[in-house]
């Protein structure tokens, strides 16, 4: 039972995340959507079912903080308020596309909002990660950096070292596991040699042992929140390990078979963080027009953003040779 | 005889190098339960079982590491590089490890590992899952470097391959795997170093690899066809060691060569050969060796902006007429 | 004026660019309080404190993402990777992720940044920790290579390197280290991009980088004494951008052509030159471009080997020789 | 005071342990000698200092296990049996030299010796190392591979990668950590996350954690001795952190300044492992002859090695254009 008179978080910012969350589920399911209609090509990797992890970092973190996330960025990107169109534009790969289809559904950026990329290759974001907050501690600025993974990612040399010298240096930096148990296909325990793939490495770099409920809304944001403020303090560094678990399969191409079924069923029906976020919501006696409200408000900005993104003309052959350089070419020789 | 898809045929030839050799066995990621995200190592963990089909983590450093150490021993290990993309994380491995550590050993050390992954654009996955990096591993002494372009390449060149005594790397290309072909024999062995002529033609020599054979033979299907052009199309198999015999003997014949790489042109493996062709067939040559290569870029991801950036066959159709008509 | 080494030009350089700007910082391993191995970095821990030269643990690849997530916000990240042969543990980091970001930003995120790298054999230090890696660098698309050949070189092109808003990957040679030059001004700047003649000559071309194009230089000055031959020597001082046009003008005039690389032979530098050279000038071209390179093997440790492995003044004065006189 | 009565080393074991430690102690310090006279050309890594660890582990192994180690090799090549002129020898790039002056110092390879090669990159070996232990396992012998490596190495990537795959295969592999306090200049507490760099990462692997004085020879071949038939029965991997301290330099360029004088002395007078070894082995009444004669012993056979390697002449140039591959050559066309 939801205990209302201590609420620490409290309607305006639990509507703020609900909405965020239906916003990526909605986006996602769009997507998906899309590819069926042969409309998105390349890979895609949604995050179906882990809305609460990017969802509630997206409500903690201000303007001017730096997120990192990888190819399953869909969400994290649309968390830190990108537009719908410039994610699903760049899925397509049209000109209103965040990166005018250059980059790709895997390496969705937009600097403006503090995304600072979506990075495909396993480990190499949370190196890059430790940059933008070793640049705020070398400024003397505040802005905390914030670097979301899979439970895979703990396998990778970089993590090693990416963890170790946030430590070591005292970075203002946010490092997010999200688990979801499989790598790709592989159950993370059969790969691993501790059962919290990030939460039991801690240690290993002098940090808590941080694990959460990932597709507990309240608590994802509590503990974002927490460890946000840390790092903003210039406390340094922390390590989440947040428990979820993905609704589809892996990517684009795989249907999920390895999974038990039961497993899927229960992740489903008993823990989807945005049943079970509304389900809340009114518990906390949330006036159930308000949430519809949102919920019609959010299907509306996805329909429109999707008319935008299917009317947006697919990039110009020209931009092949575009940004190479900083001058805005490709030349390499005179 | 059947019809055999280059999917397939990597994990028969695996099959059937690990139905041969006890010593054999098989690492990567998510290649035993669910087969391999390209579907080209399903059946091998239901026949050969976890001891010789192993499941890794995310560790590319580790697995080829194993890989070596392994080799080292005798055993005969092919290890998986789920894209070839990936080799920059386990370079070192690669590159100061296995293919030097021979030489340093004073040949006390042999290292009889396969290195198979997936190679190559076509897929729209963007700058970091699209490369084509057979030169990478060519600009290395001590790595040999195969890169198939068909089904039976892969069984003749894999069988081979793991009978090597040697390192090799061998490219799959992921826009080939759909590709078919009628197989009457699977037990096949082909010699690496041996290049094949995909196309025969005495007016101009196209040197291609993988997918840019095959593109480069359709492209001379069409330049005979159309245009009365007749192109000799090379498919080098390999670039190490590289069959620089039968290079030469069609520059001989044909006096122009046109190379079709993948790859971003600087350092690609067409300079290397056409550095070759220019040392060792410099009287012969009619005109200088053209390179048809991807630009100097990552490879976009968008369909209309990777298509245009890969050489297609209409390009390199274009480039043998500009060539021998001025056009 | 003073004589200066190339190494003290190396500290030198990197001095002058963090005061001028606020923005520069410096990242590496045994850097600070020691100097750095090759005591190229001394005095900088004492001027500038530990906020800005930092002693980093050994983790390249975290050293280089740092760095460039430094970058992506507008700073200016010198991070130093001890040995080029290390760049293989980080490869990933620079040639996926540096080079690729900008572009897959559509042009988003610029990363101003410069790695710093000896490179380059010469010191008996064996297989892993000698080669000479430029090519490395120059087949991946958005990366810069600089090269310099002597300590003016250093000031010049480091103040470039640092100013320029691309990622620059600046290959110190370890034997050029004591390398000594009278220098009048240090605070220098010398474009990125503009190829350097240190002899002037009309009977051949011989393009050079780093250790080569000062090897390259000895060989035409006994070549003039000794042999008649007047040689252009072209030190490159950047493969990426490239100086074409130099090379251009001097192969119109020479027609004759030889790179001297110290990378083993494979789709070295001198492979795309030679292709470029073919591709631009054939008409002009009076034989083959002839290349001198290490031989396609590891390198050797032992005194006597290593000396008879990467080229000598000898071995490139005799190519010359037998290109001309046909010797 | 030792307890004579409840020795479970022994007098033989204690002496041939001295034997060993002194042969290593020995060649070191005349490599150091051939420097000086500008025999020995490139660089070289002693491990004064540090040859209770090689040492014990020397004494502890079989014929057939496997070893692996850093540019710091020498010492652990000698401990496996391989001849003193082998090591001077390629030291001094002579034909007498293991790999036939080809590798150097830094790449010592004896494979009859079961001395499966130096590595010079950080971090690479552990996960080579863990090859050989899988074909142990794969071809059901039971053979057991060490892998020595430095505390600096506990930072880089592939130590992470290397002890998650020994602890989830489950390999008989013993990785040594010599923590000697400094990476090359810098000490080692400055830029590690922990204060144990390798002990205090076991139980990110899942193991235990360890942590023994590398200087005291016994206790190092206890730990030793467990840790190997741990792997040898089966019970998988172990992660031992040995601290030690180098009397040199990081490497023949390196005259060591940064570290604080007190220090060094005391690491020299008062916890040099050979120094004090032969002070237990009085305590434990062994006759102070057979001390000595082992001593002259060790001493002749570095000098007549010394002498055979002096003599041995330099590589023939050929020998660059051998055993790239397999076939003994180095084509690589037709
Ligand atoms: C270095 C590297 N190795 C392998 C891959 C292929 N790959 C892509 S996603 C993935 C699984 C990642 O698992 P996890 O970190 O748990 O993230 P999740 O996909 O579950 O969100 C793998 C193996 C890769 N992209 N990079
Ligand atoms: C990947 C890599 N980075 C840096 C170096 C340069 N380097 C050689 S030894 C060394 C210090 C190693 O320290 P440690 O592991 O403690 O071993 P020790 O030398 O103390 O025995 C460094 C940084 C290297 N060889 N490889
Ligand atoms: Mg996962
Ligand atoms: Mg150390």
């Amino acid at each position: 039972m939801v205990d209302k008179l201590n609420d620490d978080i409290g309607e305006e910012k639990r509507l703020q995340l609900w909405e965020m969350m239906l916003k990526l589920r909605l986006v996602e399911k769009k997507a998906y959507d899309l590819f069926l209609q042969n409309l998105i090509k390349g890979t895609s990797h949604l995050a179906l079912g882990q809305e609460a992890i990017a969802g509630a970092f997206g409500v903690a973190l201000k303007q001017g903080d730096y997120t990192f996330c990888t190819y399953r960025g869909h969400a994290h990107t649309l968390a830190r308020g990108s537009s719908i169109e410039g994610v699903l534009g760049e899925l397509m790969g049209r000109q209103c596309g965040l990166m005018k289809g250059k980059g790709g559904s895997m390496h969705l950026t937009d600097v403006d909002k503090g995304v600072m990329g979506s990075y495909a290759i396993i480990g190499a974001h949370l190196t890059i990660a430790n940059g933008t907050a070793l640049a705020s501690k070398y400024n003397k600025t505040n802005e905390v950096s914030v670097c979301f993974f899979g439970d895979g990612t703990t396998n990778i040399g970089a993590f090693h070292e990416a963890l170790n010298m946030a430590k070591i240096w005292n970075l203002p930096i946010v490092f997010v596991c999200e688990n979801n148990l499989y790598m790709e296909y592989t159950p993370i325990h059969e790969v691993t040699a501790v059962e919290h793939p990030a939460a039991d490495r801690a240690g290993a770099y002098d940090l808590d042992k941080i694990i959460v409920d990932g597709n507990d809304a309240d608590e994802m944001l509590r503990t974002a929140e927490k460890a946000i403020s840390k790092a903003r303090e210039g406390k340094g560094p922390s390590l989440i390990e947040a428990k979820t678990y993905r609704h589809s399969g892996h990517s684009r191409a795989d249907p999920g078979k390895y999974r038990p079924d039961e497993e899927v069923k229960d992740w489903m029906e008993n823990k989807d963080p945005i049943k079970n976020y509304r389900a809340k919501l009114l518990d906390f006696n949330i006036n159930e027009k308000i949430i519809s409200e949102i919920e019609e408000k959010i299907k509306d900005q996805v329909e429109k953003a999707t008319e935008i993104s299917m009317a947006s003309p697919i990039p110009e052959i020209k931009e092949i040779y575009t940004d190479v350089w900083a001058n805005g070419g490709s030349e390499w020789h005179n | 005889m059947a019809q055999l898809t280059y999917r397939a045929s990597v994990s028969l030839a695996i099959a059937q190098s690990m139905r041969k050799d006890q010593k054999v066995f098989f690492i990567g990621e998510d290649v035993g339960a669910a087969g391999g995200v390209f579907k080209a190592t399903v059946g091998l963990l239901e026949e050969f079982g976890k001891e010789r089909v192993m499941d890794a983590p995310i560790s590319e450093q580790a697995i080829l590491g194993a890989a070596m150490g392994a080799a080292m021993t005798g055993l005969r290990p092919i290890a998986e590089i789920m894209f070839s993309d990936f080799l920059a994380v386990c370079w070192d491995i690669v590159a100061n490890q296995i293919a030097k550590t021979r030489y340093m050993s004073d040949g006390q050390i042999n290292i009889p590992l396969v290195i198979r992954t997936a190679n190559g654009g076509g897929s729209k996955f963007g700058a970091q899952h699209s490369q084509s990096l057979e030169n990478w591993s060519m600009m290395i002494p001590g790595l040999k470097v195969v890169a198939p372009s068909c089904p039976s390449d892969v069984l003749g060149l894999m069988d081979s391959a793991v009978k090597d005594p040697d390192p090799v790397i061998f490219y799959e290309h992921k826009s080939l795997y759909a590709f078919k072909e009628e197989i009457e024999q699977t037990d096949i062995s082909i010699p690496i170093g041996e290049a094949n002529t995909l196309h025969e033609g005495k007016d101009i020599t196209i040197i291609g690899l993988a997918l840019m054979a095959q593109r480069a033979k359709e492209a001379a299907l069409i330049l005979k066809d159309k245009h009365d052009i007749n192109a000799k199309v090379i498919d080098l198999r390999s670039l190490v060691p590289l069959d620089l015999q039968t290079i030469k003997k069609s520059v001989i014949e044909t006096g122009h060569v046109l190379t079709v790489e993948e790859n971003p042109r600087l350092c690609g493996w067409g300079a290397e050969i056409s550095s070759l062709i220019s040392e060792h067939c410099f009287k012969n040559l009619k005109g200088p060796v053209t390179r048809v290569t991807t630009p100097h870029v990552p490879l976009p991801s968008a369909d209309i902006l990777e298509d245009n950036t890969i050489p297609s066959v209409e390009l390199i159709v274009n480039e043998v007429i500009k060539k021998l008509k001025g056009e």
